[in-house]
């Protein structure tokens, strides 16, 4: 039996691309249409890897051994009200329905909570909070942006379809690409479908229309004075995305901040005392700044190069600064590429829940905000948690050796799909669907638009969505907290009957206990 | 004089805002026993964690805390009078929103010591941590008064937005120390990483040995023979005197010590 | 479910003109009825000495969508002054200009509120709107959806082709689950995606050959053919800017151009805002005199304030050019701009309204003056449009104002003395009774909005109740003001669709409350042919499929049927 | 001439080949042929000696790794290395975050020598390595 499904959600990175055509036979996809290379890596293939979880496992002597449901459940569940301080992270592969019950998990087990933001585009929020973000949608930028400069990011590798639906490579209301018509002349030559898979895995390096070389030259190139919309890469080294762009600018290595420096100064018509800044001739940096304040339109997109290397947030801070100057002479946009497909969504749910998108802690019965005290790298540098969550996220890939550690030292439950690598290190491990393939949902793409995921096919017998099991976890932690109070009330009553013959003012007893 | 001692070593962080003269002023040993405090998620009294004992015949310091401290959190926090020292390392938020009165830590600190302090008195004699003298997330009032002074080094994002007051750093500085500064005076001893003074709109900031790199948005201004660090104390110089930051339209001052920044010196054809 | 007798409670009805008397209130099956069937089987409030009215009904406060979350994302400085612990009820959460969403309910429902509109919602965002208000319990919500800047909305009356937009326009009302149509800084925020802005209702909105006031009445046409229960709801060009009371009466003039002559033909929102009068901000002046002598003399609108309550908030609104401006009239230091697709754009900036700022200080006067000077209590609704003149839960502090001049005197004293000087509220003696209280918050608000079954106690009318600890009979409010101030904010009982949701100021149960929409049907459906299609893709980065909220996102849909009229 | 040891800066991110092996699951050949690679320029691998391909052992303060060596073809980056973010890269990253949450991933300095002798560990071998688990 063979069902198409149109309309698809990728469930990669913060683009969210909506337009997939799926074809599923008996219950497996077979065939995906409009992804990119690594949206097929996913859903035509790694999705059903052998890979898979299937059932529970616990840990039990040192080896992972099937368990039912309700045993892991208990398990996990007791694991984390009997820690002193648990921490729960990941988030960013789930639907925002499972981010809304791990609030509630967290506030219930007064807990450290985390997502995946606070290795990736953390330090964008932080940025935001001190100085706020002149922002769009993307669709506002295909429209009218004719000035789109990429800095620190490699979408060609990270968001491969950002440049051909948002940005360079696509038509607006009011700007025109001159790639589009190229793009389409070339899939109308070569043979509409092998160029557009071709295109599709960035396989093929097609070569722009001619223009000089971007190395670093005394003269800015003429592209940049050309009509349209022009693209301009700021980066370390020279990417892919770099070489399709109009103008590539390379800087050294953890200069970014000082560039923006430079810039705010140079659009501000004022003048430095150097003549490089960050390896980039100043004179050049003004010919930037006139491209800037002369676009109609100007959008900064910035990736994990500012957010990751040194400076971290304060870079995000003075590429808003400059955006904001900007403004004052045109009109100019400033947007992070956000990574995981719904990390804007825990930020997001999070923030409606309790304020603040990231990095908090509920022991003090309401929430806390502080990254680098309730960041999980932070908790787990200094060794402050003694039992991890980890949900739809993979910490054992992505965390630095040090943090993980500690991470393992103590308990480890895990809720993901497949076996990564942190599943492979959990004590308690749950199989759960893939969200967006098995289960529906909500996702936030990068600009904060609430995007519903689709469910394609159905999961493999006995496995739950994550949304169900925390919601488990939760009741169980509820249960469990019961009956301790219980325990602890009778405990009490004992001590009262014994204390009740000394006459003793039971006012006085409950103060001491 | 209330002496803490911890009973055993912390391994969660531990908040204990209660470890504040102000608040032990007026009870009973008693009563200062039965303060609650949380450990991770649990909620336990002070005298769980520590030993407690108290000596009337000594007044100041008003409370000593001896052993490893480095994970108790907000110790002294909001205080406005007395003393309190701590013999060992104190944790995050020591002293903070500090209005009054003096806190010694002979040991390390940790990070958010003495943020957004009003007044008072601040002395570590180890090093101190990332976001000393700095506020909250997302807040733009800084450091307004007292004083802090640090014997070793401190981490990034030091005395940022400060509007007043005086950071008196004898070891060397990490990245972005006086962010945003508004007021008032950072002394740096030794070395300075790079980005000090950044965004900077006033106030001055003093490096008695290298700067890493100068933001470029900075400007010379002048040489100098010395600068005042207070009412009292002088740096000797002579030091490149710079403005900035004028991305900001900023006049923060930050004077280098000419004799350990020769890299400096092609400034000196704008002068 | 069980039933609750009310009995003896001092209670104001105005729409059903009950101003006061001792009177009881029978509730069963979360509605309004005549007797319980028996009083020993039937909860018993002892209502005496108290005052009894609807559950509030807030006409405009921005508590939920895209917009009110990236102004609580940004303000983590705002959030550490105001927390809120979790209890074995409720859940935890943070205030203060922008409380999470649970703290939302929870402080709505402690003043005895039980409806609540959220006025500004991005049509491309409004999954993410729904999603919010399902975790704001304990209130009934319905969202006003952004349109007044729609390409499509734009274009068809650029054609002149109202019948068209207003098909489009009920799509769009369907497909967003919303309640009524807004429209903010018309021409505006289109001119605003190249950076410009609009001046007056008659500059040309750059690219589309239309005129703000082509706009505006095109789109009060569209409401009426649609039926909506609610007018367009309309925030003007120029909001905030000195002299723009002038923008405001030729706005309300060209309203008044298509007015029918039975119903109100437009809702002006936070009037406040738009009613500056003088050249420019040093020369800033009240021009409430010209607007309220207006609404005086006209029956065609109906308005609500923003009342500024001097507090430390985060202005939000989807005009986006405004907020620029207020960005770069300095001294703040974060701004966020967040244009969206097609459709809108919107600013956020926080803000602290000062007593002893004359701009501040004058606009808090202009909002009382409005209040006092306008004499139909019908006419105009109380709000602060939260959180832009300060936060909902400052409802008490503006009461009192209104009900005692003598609290007015007392906040009067501590302004500017510049604004002082210019204030015309020592001239004004009128004090509000309980009575017009109950319109201005309750009655007059559910009655411009169509809400049949809210905002009064007759029969069949939805169970929500308030109780506040005033006896009228006993004290005068306007001298011991405080008393009556801290009692609006402290319901002794808030009851939700016959529930008992606060008990002294205490929340004791916690439902959901539901999410109103209407279900727009127009005679000829809207022609989704391939070119729409076709043009949806053009505009917009969401697949059309995907683009229509589900009733997945609505946790109690309420759908309200409209026969439209074209 | 030949160099024992090279100090570069070290750079971590996403690639499209490894974005396709993390998709196909962890423990898949395209992840491990994807992840468990180090970037050079080719005159940088000239100066080590060595052949596209071969092993590298790369050191940091916070721990060592080896890995293949690839030649980066698209620009100048003498004096700066490329590694795909994931477990290998991990294995030199440091968890100091300057107080704000975020780990230091680049723009660090780390040693690069060759390694003919030492294996590219599996994920479950590093994994065992690392974690013991």
């Amino acid at each position: 039996m063979t069902k198409v499904f149109n309309s698809v959600v990728c469930t990669i990175c913060g683009c969210l691309c909506d337009d997939l055509e799926v074809t599923v036979e008996n219950n497996e996809i077979v065939k995906m249409k409009n992804g990119c290379a690594v949206c097929e890596a996913k859903m035509v293939h790694g999705y059903k890897s052998e890979e898979r979880i299937l059932k529970p496992h616990v840990r039990k002597d040192g080896k992972l051994v099937p368990v039912t449901m309700d045993e892991a459940i208990h398990k996990a569940a007791q694991i984390l009200t009997d820690a002193k301080y648990p921490l729960l992270f990941g988030w960013t592969s789930s639907a925002s329905e499972t981010q809304h019950v791990g609030v509630e998990l967290a506030e219930e087990l007064g807990s450290a909570l985390d997502n995946c933001c606070s290795v990736c585009h953390g330090p964008s929020v932080m940025a935001t909070q001190e100085i706020g973000i002149p922002t769009a949608t993307l669709g506002q930028i295909r429209h009218r942006a004719d000035l789109i400069v990429y800095w620190a990011c490699n979408p060609w590798s990270s968001h491969p379809r950002h440049v051909e639906r948002y940005t360079a490579f696509t038509d607006g209301r009011f700007e025109k690409s001159e790639f589009k018509d190229y793009v389409q002349k070339l899939k109308a030559k070569s043979g509409q479908k092998k160029v557009a898979a071709a295109i599709r895995r960035t396989r093929v390096r097609y070569q722009p229309p001619p223009r000089p070389q971007t190395a670093l030259v005394e003269a800015p190139p003429q592209t940049l004075a050309k009509d349209g919309r022009r693209m301009v890469v700021f980066d370390v080294m020279k990417t892919m995305t770099a070489e399709v762009a109009d103008y590539f600018v390379q800087v050294e290595p953890n200069r970014d901040y000082e560039i923006f420096g430079a810039l705010r100064c140079l659009v501000n018509d004022q003048e430095l005392d150097v003549d490089t800044v960050g390896g980039v001739p100043v004179d050049y940096l003004k010919e930037i700044a006139d491209v800037m304040v002369n676009a109609e339109f100007g959008a900064i997109f910035f990736g994990l190069g500012l957010t990751q290397s040194v400076g971290r947030f304060r870079n995000v801070e003075l590429a808003i600064a400059l955006t904001r100057d900007l403004n004052r002479k045109t009109k100019f946009v400033v947007s992070p590429m956000r990574g995981h497909f719904n990390v804007t969504g825990a930020n997001t749910v999070f923030a409606w829940q309790t304020g603040y998108p990231f990095a908090l802690d509920f022991s003090q019965g309401y929430p806390q905000y502080n990254p680098g005290e309730f960041t999980a790298i932070d908790l787990l540098r200094r060794g402050d948690n003694d039992a991890t969550l980890v949900i739809s996220a993979d910490p054992g890939a992505h965390f630095p050796k040090g943090a993980m550690q500690n991470m393992v030292k103590h308990p480890l439950i895990t809720i993901n799909p497949d076996w990564n690598a942190i599943s492979r290190l959990g004590d308690v491990v749950f199989p759960t669907q893939w969200c967006g393939i098995e289960q529906g949902g909500t996702a936030y793409r990068m600009d904060s638009v609430a995007i519903t995921l689709k469910k394609v096919v159905e999961a493999p017998k006995g496995v739950p969505s994550d949304e169900e099991i925390v919601k488990r976890i939760l009741e169980e932690v509820k249960v469990i907290k019961a009956n301790k109070a219980e325990k602890e009330d009778t405990g009490k009553q004992v001590l009262q009957e014994t204390a009740a013959p000394k006459k003793r003012g039971s006012k006085t007893l409950k103060k001491e206990l | 004089m209330i002496t803490l001692t911890p009973k055993r070593t912390f391994t969660v962080p531990i908040q204990a805002a209660c470890i504040n003269v102000d608040v032990f002023t007026g009870k009973t040993l008693q009563e200062i026993k039965n303060l609650s405090i949380t450990e991770g998620k649990e909620t336990i009294t002070l005298n769980d964690a520590f030993d407690i004992t108290e000596d009337k015949t000594i007044e100041t310091p008003n409370i000593t805390l001896t052993g490893d401290f480095s994970k108790v959190k907000r110790i002294g926090q909001g205080m406005k009078t007395g003393e309190i020292v701590i013999n060992g390392d104190a944790g995050m938020h020591t002293g903070e929103k500090l209005s009054g009165g003096k806190i010694v830590v002979n040991g390390n600190s940790g990070g958010w010591t003495g943020s957004e302090m009003k007044k008072g008195l601040i002395e570590i004699h180890g090093n101190s941590g990332d976001y000393t003298a700095s506020p909250y997330r997302g807040t733009s009032t800084g450091m307004r008064g007292g004083l802090i002074i640090v014997d070793g080094d401190v981490g990034t994002d030091v005395g940022c937005y400060m509007q007043g007051g005086l950071i008196k750093i004898n070891g060397s500085a990490g990245r972005y120390l006086g962010f945003h500064m508004l007021d008032g005076t950072i002394y740096v001893g030794k070395d300075c990483s790079i980005r000090a003074g950044a965004c900077m709109t006033g106030g001055k900031i003093i490096i008695n040995g290298a700067v890493e790199l100068l933001m470029p948005t900075f400007t010379i201004d002048s040489v100098k023979p010395k600068v005042k660090i207070d009412a009292t104390q002088i740096a000797q110089g002579p030091f490149y005197v710079f403005l900035g930051d004028i991305a900001e339209h900023g006049t923060g001052k930050i004077f280098a010590l000419k004799a350990t920044n020769p890299t400096l010196s092609n400034y000196e054809k704008y002068l | 479910m069980t039933e609750v007798l009310i009995k003896n409670g001092f209670v104001f009805d105005p729409l059903n003109n009950i101003d006061g008397q001792k009177m009881d209130i029978a509730i069963k099956d979360g509605k309004i009825v005549k007797k319980v069937s028996n009083e020993r089987n039937a909860k018993v409030i002892d209502a005496s000495g108290l005052t009894v009215m609807a559950g509030g009904v807030d006409i405009h406060s921005h508590i939920a969508g895209s917009e009110v979350n990236l102004g609580r994302l940004i303000r983590p400085d705002d959030h550490v002054k105001d927390v809120v612990k979790k209890t074995a009820l409720t859940r935890g959460g943070t205030g203060y200009s922008i409380p999470s969403t649970y703290v939302t309910g929870y402080r709505y429902s402690k003043m005895g509120y039980t409806t609540v509109m959220n006025p500004s919602m991005a049509a491309m965002k409004a999954r993410h709107a729904h999603e919010e208000l399902n975790d704001v319990p304990m209130i009934d919500k319905a969202s006003f959806t952004l349109l007044g800047d729609w390409w499509f909305a734009l274009e068809n009356i650029a054609k002149g082709d109202l019948e068209e937009c207003a098909r489009h326009i009920a799509w769009m009302i369907r497909a967003t689950r919303s309640y009524a149509i807004k429209v903010v800084n018309p021409g505006g925020l289109e001119s605003w995606g190249f950076g410009r802005n609009v001046h007056s209702i008659d500059d040309e909105v750059p690219n589309f050959c239309i005129t703000p006031r082509d706009i505006i009445t095109g789109m009060a046409k569209v409401n009426t053919m649609l039926n909506m229960p609610h007018t367009v709801h309309l925030h003007t060009n120029n909001l905030g800017v000195p002299g723009n009371y002038k923008t405001t009466i030729d706005t309300m003039n060209a309203l008044e151009s298509v007015y029918t002559g039975d119903k109100p033909i437009g809702h002006i929102t936070h009037i406040q805002f738009s009613s500056f009068a003088g050249d420019n901000w040093a020369h800033f002046k009240s021009g409430a005199e010209e607007i309220a002598k207006y609404l005086n003399a006209h029956n065609h609108l109906t308005v609500d304030i923003g009342q500024v309550t001097f507090a430390d908030t985060t202005t939000m609104t989807a005009d986006g050019p405004f907020e620029f401006a207020l960005y770069e009239l300095g001294g703040h230091n974060k701004w966020v701009n967040s244009d969206v697709e097609t459709e809108s754009s919107g600013g956020i900036i926080p803000f602290h309204f000062k007593r002893k700022n004359a701009v501040n200080a004058i606009q808090w006067s202009i909002g009382l003056e409005l209040s006092l000077l306008i004499k139909d209590p019908w006419k105009w609704f109380m709000t602060t449009d939260h959180p832009n003149g300060g936060p909902f839960f400052h409802y008490p502090r503006v009461f009192a104002w209104l009900y005692s001049s003598k609290a007015r005197e007392a906040t009067l004293k501590n302004c500017n003395k510049k604004a002082q000087k210019k204030s015309l509220l020592p001239s004004i003696d009128r004090e509000y009774t309980l009575y017009e209280l109950a319109i201005i918050t309750r009655a007059g608000t559910a009655k411009a909005l169509g809400l049949k079954n809210k905002g009064h106690l007759g029969i069949g009318a939805d169970a929500d109740v308030s109780i506040y600890n005033i006896n009228p009979e006993t004290t005068d409010i306007a001298k011991s003001y405080k008393p009556v101030r801290k009692a609006f904010g402290n319901a002794a009982y808030t009851i939700k669709d016959g529930e008992i949701v606060v008990k002294d100021a205490e929340i004791v149960a916690t439902p959901s409350g539901r999410t109103m929409w209407l279900d727009v049907q127009t005679k000829e459906p809207c022609r989704i042919d391939d070119k729409i299609k076709s043009k949806f893709k053009d505009y917009w980065t969401i697949e059309f499929d995907n683009y229509p909220v589900t009733d997945h996102y609505l946790k109690v849909p309420e759908k309200i049927a409209i026969k439209a009229s074209v | 001439m030949v160099e024992q040891k090279l100090r570069v800066t070290l750079i971590t991110g996403r690639t499209i080949e490894q974005g396709v092996g993390k998709e196909m699951g962890k423990g898949s050949p395209e992840y491990f042929d994807s992840a468990a690679v180090c970037f050079l320029d080719p005159v940088d691998i000239k100066r080590l000696g060595l052949k596209s391909g071969a092993n590298v052992k790369v050191t940091s303060p916070y721990g060592s790794v080896i890995v293949k060596a690839k030649r980066y073809t698209r620009g100048t980056m003498s004096g700066m290395v490329f590694m795909p973010c994931g477990l290998w890269a991990n294995s030199v990253c440091g968890s100091n975050t300057d107080s704000i949450g975020m780990p230091t991933f680049r723009g660090f300095t780390v040693e690069v020598e060759p390694a003919p002798d030492m294996p590219v560990l599996t994920l479950d071998e590093l994994l065992k390595q690392e974690f013991g688990k």
